[in-house]
């Protein structure tokens, strides 16, 4: 339980952004918009993490989520000139709308219902330390797997993307 | 197997930064790559060989200024030279080599707008141009001293020169040309000859070769650079250049590079004829009399000087009256123009631009 | 005396044959001469480790060594709720039991393995297949080992098997000869016949007992914790695990046929190890069988059976080997009696014996094959002149196997005598009768093979390994395989003394008690020694001897009038009964093929097929229809999984709720 | 004599006189101190206090960065006059200082154009979330030993988050344009950011290692403890860093998302009026921003060799900071721009592995400074001495063996002195080399 | 001390409520895209709801390592940007051969 007046009302705004974003994210009639309110949500989400005290994970959130995965979404959409940039909606979005909804109570109705084992532990005071030492320590082997699978999604994403053959930059000279 | 793509149209121009004017580029492009190139001239037309036909003979004139505006004196020599050629009119030894230092003083101003330009247009941030402007503007106030006008000079007269140089003249030249000039033209090899990034830019980009270059009847730089070394000067020698040492410079690549290096060794080349001529500068009058509503018999001349962009080239014919019947400009400005879009396809938007600026041309030129 | 053995060394005799049968099969193959001195290396290695095993055991009163077991697989549920209920978990542990028994075999198998090799070394001396036999030797040698010395019946059950390859593979070592690809085959389909009852008495006491631990089951049984049905039935599955192994009377048909292998392979497999292995299975079971008296009585009429069954038999074959094959079948149904009657100590202590002097037999025979090219006796005779070692061993062997005092068999039959007189005495009288017929047979195939002129022996075989001698003159084999004959000559003649009737409470018997649970141990017989079967059997066997040099030495009486008198039961006697016949012809060729078939190809085509096609059918019926649903739209698939995945909550939701 | 005179003066009297008041100028966080105080006092409750001196401080900052991106416009352009060769402002106010405010003045007046066609929130948005980042960042620089608002744990990473953060932003501007310049500059951006993000991190790795922290007053700290500047530590960082961070502010050599004389204006070619002014002033503070980064970084922040004892922390700073922000204009002001492919491949074969191999140098370093157990003393020469020797190398060799070779023709014409007029065409270039080079 | 003015809570439940909320928009835009890269939006924002829950179990429930879900967040964070690199190179490839990204047109996993 946080207490603190402050961070309650800093928390509900940026739920409050990070949620309207999303939906934003998908009632917007354009990709590229959708795109930029995603980075929005990201941001948002982030503040949520720091609220959560979690400012090294907030801050790696902003770097990678809003910084590289939003760049490369653009990216890949205007790598798509031809393709179809409203943001529209396949025969499932019904579906979709009752799954969610479903989903949502389900989940909802268990939090409430689950009598959860609050610590008072407080805030965590520095994360980043601890984190460094966490990955390097007990999770060393996740991390070295995760590093390889960051090398393999760069090569895979260099191969699939590949063109066959490059065509030449201009005629040389002698 | 590459993306397929709707090849984008760009247009660069009129309105553009970098079209020295108003000239208008279509481009097609594919990614950054230019697929096609239209090219579109005509929005600074003024008519002016037409206008000609229905003002004298001395009234042409200042017409030749405002054509290619950078190179006026060049101009005003041309038509000169055509119509003292329909007339037979003799011009004074001093007229002579007056028009020989006014001539290659706007080479070099000339060029070092090119020169300034054509760093701009690599992206650089006004610096280079503002140093090129500064060498320009003391090869101008030598014009204002002795005409009274910077750009547009009107000096040349038929039969000589307007006015005789001020007794200031000389000494202000010597200095400019043995002294301030050099120095400037070592910091343009810095700039151009040196700098790496200018040969990343300029290497390789806007390739002529040399079958091209005659294919086109191209001229100036832009024949030079493809490795032909032609030079009105030396070829078909009008005024004195026949008593005159200089040498072509003659570029190996026809690259964009080749052709800013061998600007400024053409303006070295340039202080070296100036100071020949300052040199043998004879005494005596500066222009021999001819009635200002001359009548040439009738008949056609034609007469060509190595304007700083290239050949240009003056058609007058003459029905015997006091306006030329007809008057054409061979402009080298638009010659050179016309194989912009062999030079640019394959390439990138940036190397257009790099290339269109190491053309050097001047849409007031190619309009006419 | 030497330090108690660590489990580590008792390990490294069974790991000491497997790690030459890797060695043999990875690095040395292409170099046959290494691969056998590597695998000699190691089995005289293991020997050598066996050797001080029994020390350790000698001092150790016979009792089992303390190896604690290792935990080798372990599945147990992890859900509180099963473990609660009490649900399914299986340990399987991997345990050492060295006590008496076990070490007594150990030297056995090894000593016969190591003398059984470097003989090999001269008899396959240029096969082709020369890695390819010492790495099967290995294997097999590794896979009986394991058997011994192993303490769980699942374990055991598993080196059983190995040894069953391991037996198939050396039996059809020559499998380019059909008859030995043959009976490669119906040995191990025989001896499996037998192995489903083990297994099936693996499953039964497992289930029972909920362990596979040996001597735990030993103890169940002792007090009386299992039925007496369990252990009734229990016993007879083994017993039929363990007369498929040792070629008890109705599975018996393989073992005469296995004789295609090499004839090392036969002296290892029908002298000291696979035989064995029924009856060192039943012996290490013996707690159990005591605990039932039906299983008892069984066994032990089985094993009378057989040996006067595989005796009469034996009179009648012409070929040296199956004689001996014969007389092996014999005298393991000497054993099984001999278990059957309570005779524990004696039956081991015959199957000591017995491995020595039958394994000189084979080795014996192999010579003269060697000298000879052939096994079949009337192709030889006067050997005697030619090979004198062979001709010496073989006799003393013989001997042996007859029972003549004071040589090694006579002690240990003497025992089993005994033994069958105190307890039931119809099975004294056929043992008696045994006696006869082994001392005949075995001087039969004495005269037979070194009395007389030489007959000129066989034809050489394509393929073989000893072809050079070919129609000259038999001579002597060479040292190395003589050498062994004479090391085994040794205790041929003298292993009976290791427990000798009178006195010594040291002996034999007393590690072999040692290895038996307390109650067991005392419920076994300590007669006295009784001279008066002692020389009876003594007298019936000098007579088998006496009629077989009238008959085949002296020619008093003439081997063909005799057979012409005995005509019809010669016949059958040398039919082997028809046994083959029936087993083929009735059973498999009548009732399985002709009727049992036709009721199943029925069962195939009308049910079976049926039920195929028919669901075929339904198959791509249904496929046709449900293809559509694998619409390739990943949404689609998205939608009907996480909409399962909403149900699945729900489920969870009331019953968790509902609970 | 002068200075004897001075030692007269009772400067450390002086000092004492006003230390720990709130009017002390060298420390701010006496004001912040006195604020706290009289804020606890009056019975606020603690999540205000919090909130009203995290909003003090943030008003400080914006309000030093809204004068420094007025300042800045005459900053940049007397400096830049003065290397063309002419004097720039000059007419407003004394030295033109008032040229700022009136360009300011007449950009308000100017009508907003928007594009018809433009999507009107993101159009909008566009500048205000290029602004916001070079803002944010100032919140983890710290301005003297107790002035830095926001002592954040992973301030680097704060700091690389925000500053791609700013590239989108450029994105939503060239998007949202619906112009094709704009659309040709957005995309640049994008393919740049995805480039240079990676030396970024990969160069500023090697000052974390060496500080041992990614807290910024820490690695200013750091520099303090050491008595050594970060960029004699670390000089191959500091060029990577500067190259890679030049580039992604967009300013030249690498100022190909506006590219004038190219694509025009590139994302801001539609923008107009105070949008446009937004864009122009958020370009300036981004630079000072990064210089306050850089000066951070690798020139030791507010700590300078003593010198921080008599001047207050904040004023050597910004003095720094002013110093990274000429090295910025002086780029701007002399070199040409390189090619988008070009400067592609200067983050990926030239940054990168340069990067990488100082990750890796510095990496070794610290390992046997910890390992050996010597003293500062001892390493910090060594490392000042190996580096630097490293970075020269390593641009040395770079230069030499992976330079394209712009060589291949000579880079000066050769020279005819006469023609031949009939014989057409001369010696091709080709032929001429062919023959050895001679006329 | 007084009543304070203003006392508000957070509690593990609010913000697992919103992080359900985040997840079924996520779920919603996941399956009702027509657009591939839509798709994966809709993905990148569940990750997102899966990490703020992380982040809250992590700051509210009683461990010995409460640290742990940061951990696991990170690991979430760098697997979702590999499988946005390979989904968006995937995208493109596609686009390559079929000019379209429509997932109800790419139906390459059909019978």
């Amino acid at each position: 339980m946080i207490a603190d007046n402050g961070i309650v009302i800093a928390f509900w705004l940026l739920a409050a952004t990070t949620i309207g974003c999303a939906l934003m994210v998908a009632a917007v009639r354009e990709l590229v918009q959708a795109v930029l309110f995603l980075a929005l949500t990201f941001v948002g989400a982030a503040g949520m993490y720091i609220v959560l005290s979690a400012d090294f994970v907030a801050v790696v959130q902003v770097l990678i989520y809003a910084g590289a995965v939003s760049v490369l979404m653009t990216f890949a959409v205007m790598l798509t000139p031809a393709a179809d940039r409203r943001n529209s909606e396949t025969v499932f979005q019904v579906p979709a709308l009752i799954l969610a909804g479903l989903v949502l109570a389900i989940v909802v109705f268990v939090t409430l219902d689950t009598d959860w084992a609050i610590s008072d532990r407080g805030a965590f005071s520095a994360t980043a330390a601890s984190l460094g030492e966490a990955f390097l320590k007990p999770y060393v082997v996740p991390f070295e797997v995760a590093s390889v699978l960051l090398m393999v999604a760069m090569i895979g994403a260099i191969v699939l993307t590949q063109e066959d053959e490059v065509p030449p930059r201009r005629q040389e000279g002698e | 197997m590459p993306i397929k793509v709707e090849p984008v149209e760009v247009n660069i121009g009129p309105q553009h930064p970098s079209t020295h004017g108003v000239f208008r580029m279509v481009a097609k492009i594919d990614g950054e790559r230019i697929v096609d190139v239209k090219m579109v001239v005509g929005y600074l037309h003024r008519s002016m060989e037409k206008l000609a036909e229905e003002r004298t003979f001395t009234q042409n004139i200042p017409f030749t200024d405002r054509m290619d505006y950078l190179a006026a004196m060049s101009g005003n020599l041309g038509y000169c030279l055509s119509v003292e050629k329909l007339a037979n009119i003799e011009v004074p030894e001093r007229a002579q080599y007056l028009r020989v230092i006014f001539g290659e003083l706007q080479r070099v101003a000339s060029h070092c707008m090119a020169t300034g330009a054509f760093i701009n247009d690599c992206g650089a941030w006004q610096t280079p141009v503002m140093w090129c402007f500064r060498d320009r503007e003391r090869v101008l106030d030598l014009f204002e001293m002795t005409c009274g006008a910077r750009l547009t000079t009107n000096y040349m007269r038929i039969g000589g020169v307007a006015f005789d140089i001020p007794d200031e003249f000389l000494p202000a030249l010597e200095k400019l040309v043995n002294d301030e000039l050099p120095k400037a033209f070592e910091e343009y090899e810095e700039l151009i000859v040196g700098n790496e990034i200018i040969m990343m830019r300029a290497r390789d980009v806007g390739v002529v070769t040399p079958e091209l270059a005659i294919n086109a009847s191209l001229s100036g730089p832009m024949l030079r650079s493809a490795g032909i070394a032609w030079d009105i000067r030396k070829a078909d020698p009008y005024c004195v250049y026949d008593r005159m040492k200089f040498d072509i410079p003659v570029g190996y690549n026809g690259d964009a590079y080749d052709r800013m290096t061998i600007r400024i060794e053409e303006m070295k080349q340039s202080l070296r004829i100036i100071r020949q001529a300052v040199g043998d500068l004879p005494g005596g009058a500066h222009k021999t009399d001819v009635p200002l509503a001359i009548r040439p018999p009738a008949g056609e001349a034609y007469s060509r000087v190595e304007s700083p962009k290239g050949e240009l080239g003056f058609y007058v014919v003459s029905d015997g009256g006091p306006a030329p019947y007809r008057w054409h400009v061979r402009a080298p400005s638009l010659i050179n123009l016309s194989v912009l879009r062999e030079m640019t396809v394959g390439q990138t938007i940036a190397d257009a631009i790099v290339t269109l600026g190491s053309i050097d041309i001047n849409v007031g030129e190619v309009d006419r | 005396m030497l330090p108690e053995i660590p489990e580590a060394a008792v390990w490294a005799i069974f790991l000491l044959p497997v790690a030459s049968l890797l060695a043999t099969a990875f690095v040395t193959r292409p170099y046959p001469k290494l691969s056998g001195y590597v695998t000699i290396a190691a089995i005289g290695a293991a020997f050598a480790l066996s050797l001080w095993a029994l020390d350790s055991v000698i001092d150790n009163d016979g009792h089992a060594l303390g190896f604690a077991p290792h935990e080798w697989l372990k599945v147990s549920s992890e859900n509180l709720y099963i473990q609660q209920v009490g649900g399914p978990s299986l340990h399987v542990d991997v345990g050492l039991r060295i006590d008496g028994l076990s070490a007594i075999m150990l030297v056995v198998v090894t000593s016969v393995s190591l003398l059984v090799q470097i003989y090999s070394q001269g008899y396959m001396e240029g096969d082709t297949g020369y890695s390819r036999y010492f790495m099967w030797m290995s294997l097999f040698t590794a896979a009986m080992l394991g058997l011994v010395i192993v303490d769980s019946i699942l374990m055991v059950y598993v080196f059983w098997e190995l040894v069953g390859l391991g037996s198939y593979l050396l039996i059809g070592f020559w499998f380019h000869k059909k008859s030995a690809g043959d009976a490669a085959k119906k040995a191990f389909l025989t001896t499996r016949l037998g192995d489903v009852g083990f297994a099936i008495g693996i499953l039964l006491i497992f289930t029972k007992a909920d362990t596979f631990n040996i001597p735990l089951i030993q103890e169940l049984a002792q007090n009386g914790a299992l039925s007496d049905t369990v252990i009734t039935l229990f016993a007879l599955c083994v017993f039929a695990g363990a007369a498929g192994k040792s070629a008890q009377f109705p599975l018996h048909v393989w073992l005469p046929d296995a004789m295609e292998g090499p004839t090392p392979v036969s002296a290892l497999i029908h002298a000291a190890t696979m035989v064995a292995a029924g009856v060192y299975l039943v012996a290490r079971m013996f707690p159990v069988f005591q605990a039932s008296d039906d299983a008892m009585t069984t066994v032990a009429y089985v094993g009378g059976f057989t040996a006067i069954f595989a005796a009469s038999m034996g009179i009648v074959m012409t070929d040296i080997k199956r004689v001996l094959a014969y007389s092996t079948l014999s005298q393991l149904g000497y054993m099984m009696l001999a278990l059957g009657v309570g005779g524990y100590i004696a039956a081991i202590f015959h199957l000591f014996t017995h491995a020595f002097f039958k394994a000189l037999l084979f080795l014996g025979s192999g010579s003269v094959n060697h000298a000879t090219n052939t096994f079949d006796m009337r192709k030889m005779g006067g050997l005697r002149k030619y090979m004198p070692i062979t001709y010496a061993t073989f006799l003393v062997g013989s001997l042996s196997l007859a029972g003549i005092f004071p040589f090694a068999g006579f002690w240990s039959k003497d025992e089993i005598l005994g033994a069958a007189w105190t307890d039931e005495k119809p099975l004294f009288f056929i043992a008696m009768a045994v006696v006869f017929m082994t001392a005949f047979y075995s001087f039969r195939a004495v005269f037979l093979t070194f009395e007389g002129e030489y007959k000129g022996g066989g034809e050489p075989e394509h393929g073989a390994a000893h072809g050079e001698s070919g129609h000259g003159k038999p001579h002597e084999s060479g040292w190395v395989m003589a050498v062994p004959l004479l090391i085994l000559a040794v205790p041929a003649f003298a292993a009976g003394f290791v427990n000798l009737p009178f006195g010594s409470a040291d002996g034999l018997a007393h590690i072999l008690e040692g290895a038996l649970p307390e109650s067991s141990a005392e419920a076994l017989h300590h007669e006295e020694f009784n001279y008066a079967i002692a020389i009876s059997s003594l007298v019936l066997g000098v007579a088998g001897i006496g009629l077989a040099y009238a008959i085949y030495c002296a020619k008093a009486v003439s081997a063909e009038s005799l057979q012409k008198i005995w005509g019809p039961v010669h016949t059958l006697v040398a039919r082997k009964y028809y046994m083959d016949e029936l087993y083929e012809n009735v059973i498999v060729r009548d009732l399985l093929y002709r009727n049992a078939c036709r009721i199943l190809q029925w069962v195939d085509t009308n049910i079976i097929d049926f039920a195929v096609n028919g669901s075929g059918q339904v198959s791509r019926w249904a496929g046709d229809r449900l293809r559509w649903v694998q619409s390739g739209s990943v949404q689609a698939y998205g939608t009907v999984g996480v909409a399962g995945l909403i149900v699945a909550s729900f489920l969870m939701l009331i019953l968790i709720e509902g609970r | 004599m002068t200075l004897n005179a001075l030692r007269l003066i009772p400067m450390r009297s002086l000092l004492d006189l006003i230390t720990g008041y709130w009017w002390d100028l060298r420390d701010f966080s006496n004001l912040t101190r006195m604020i706290y105080k009289h804020l606890e006092d009056w019975g606020f409750p603690d999540w205000s206090i919090y909130v009203i001196s995290g909003l003090i401080g943030t008003l400080g900052i914006i309000a030093f960065i809204g004068g420094v991106a007025v300042i800045n416009i005459w900053v940049e352009r007397r400096v830049v006059g003065r290397m063309q060769s002419r004097l720039g402002p000059n007419r407003l106010g004394p030295f033109g200082l008032l040229q700022p405010v009136a360009d300011a003045i007449k950009l308000m007046q100017k009508e907003v154009l928007q594009p018809a066609s433009a999507p009107g929130l993101i159009y909008t948005l566009a500048p205000i979330a290029f602004t916001v980042p070079g803002i944010a960042v100032f919140a983890v620089v710290p301005w003297g030993r107790h002035a830095v608002l926001a002592s954040l744990d992973v301030g680097l990473l704060y700091i690389l988050g925000m500053s791609s953060l700013a590239v989108l932003s450029v994105f939503m501007a060239g998007y949202s344009s619906n112009n094709k310049y704009s659309l040709f500059g957005a995309m640049r951006v994008i393919a740049m950011l995805v480039s240079y993000e990676i030396p970024i991190v990969a160069g500023l790795l090697g000052v974390v290692l060496f500080a041992g922290t990614m807290d910024l007053q820490g690695i200013v700290l750091f520099q303090e403890e050491n008595w050594a500047f970060m960029v004699m530590l670390q000089p191959l960082a500091f060029l990577i860093y500067f190259f890679a961070i030049s580039a992604e502010l967009n300013r030249t050599p690498a100022d190909i998302a506006e590219a004038e004389s190219e694509i025009v204006g590139g994302y801001h070619t539609e923008y107009s009026g105070m949008k446009f002014g937004l864009f122009y002033a958020a370009e300036l503070i981004n630079a000072v921003s990064v210089s306050a980064i850089i000066a951070t970084l690798f020139l030791g922040g507010w700590w300078a060799y003593k010198l921080d004892e008599l001047v207050p922390g904040w004023m050597i700073f910004i003095g720094k900071v002013y110093g990274v922000y000429f090295l910025f204009v002086w780029t701007r002001g002399t070199l040409p721009r390189f090619r988008i492919d070009q400067l592609l491949a200067f983050a990926w074969k030239w940054l990168t592995p340069m990067a990488i191999i100082n990750v890796v140098v510095v990496a070794a370093e610290v390992l046997a400074w910890e390992e050996s157990g010597w003293s500062a003393g001892f390493w910090i020469p060594v490392f000042i001495a190996v580096n630097g020797a490293l970075t020269g190398a390593l641009i040395f060799g770079f230069v030499k063996f992976f330079a394209p070779k712009f060589q291949r023709f000579p880079t000066r014409p050769r020279f005819y002195p006469d023609i031949d007029v009939p014989s057409l065409p001369a010696v091709t270039g080709a032929e001429f080399m062919a023959k050895g080079g001679q006329a | 001390m007084t009543t304070p003015l203003l006392a508000l809570t957070l509690h593990l439940e609010d913000v697992l409520v919103v992080g359900a909320a985040l997840f079924a928009i996520g779920l919603y835009v996941a399956l009702s895209k027509r657009n591939a890269i839509g798709v994966l939006m809709g993905v990148e924002l569940m990750l997102n709801a899966v990490n703020v829950t992380l982040l809250a179990f992590s700051r509210f429930i009683e461990s010995e390592q409460p640290l742990d879900g940061q951990v696991f967040a990170v690991f979430v964070i760098t697997v979702a940007a590999a499988e946005a690199a390979v989904a968006l190179a995937l995208a493109v490839a596609i686009y390559k051969h079929r000019e379209t990204v429509n997932i109800d047109e790419i139906d390459l996993l059909r019978w």
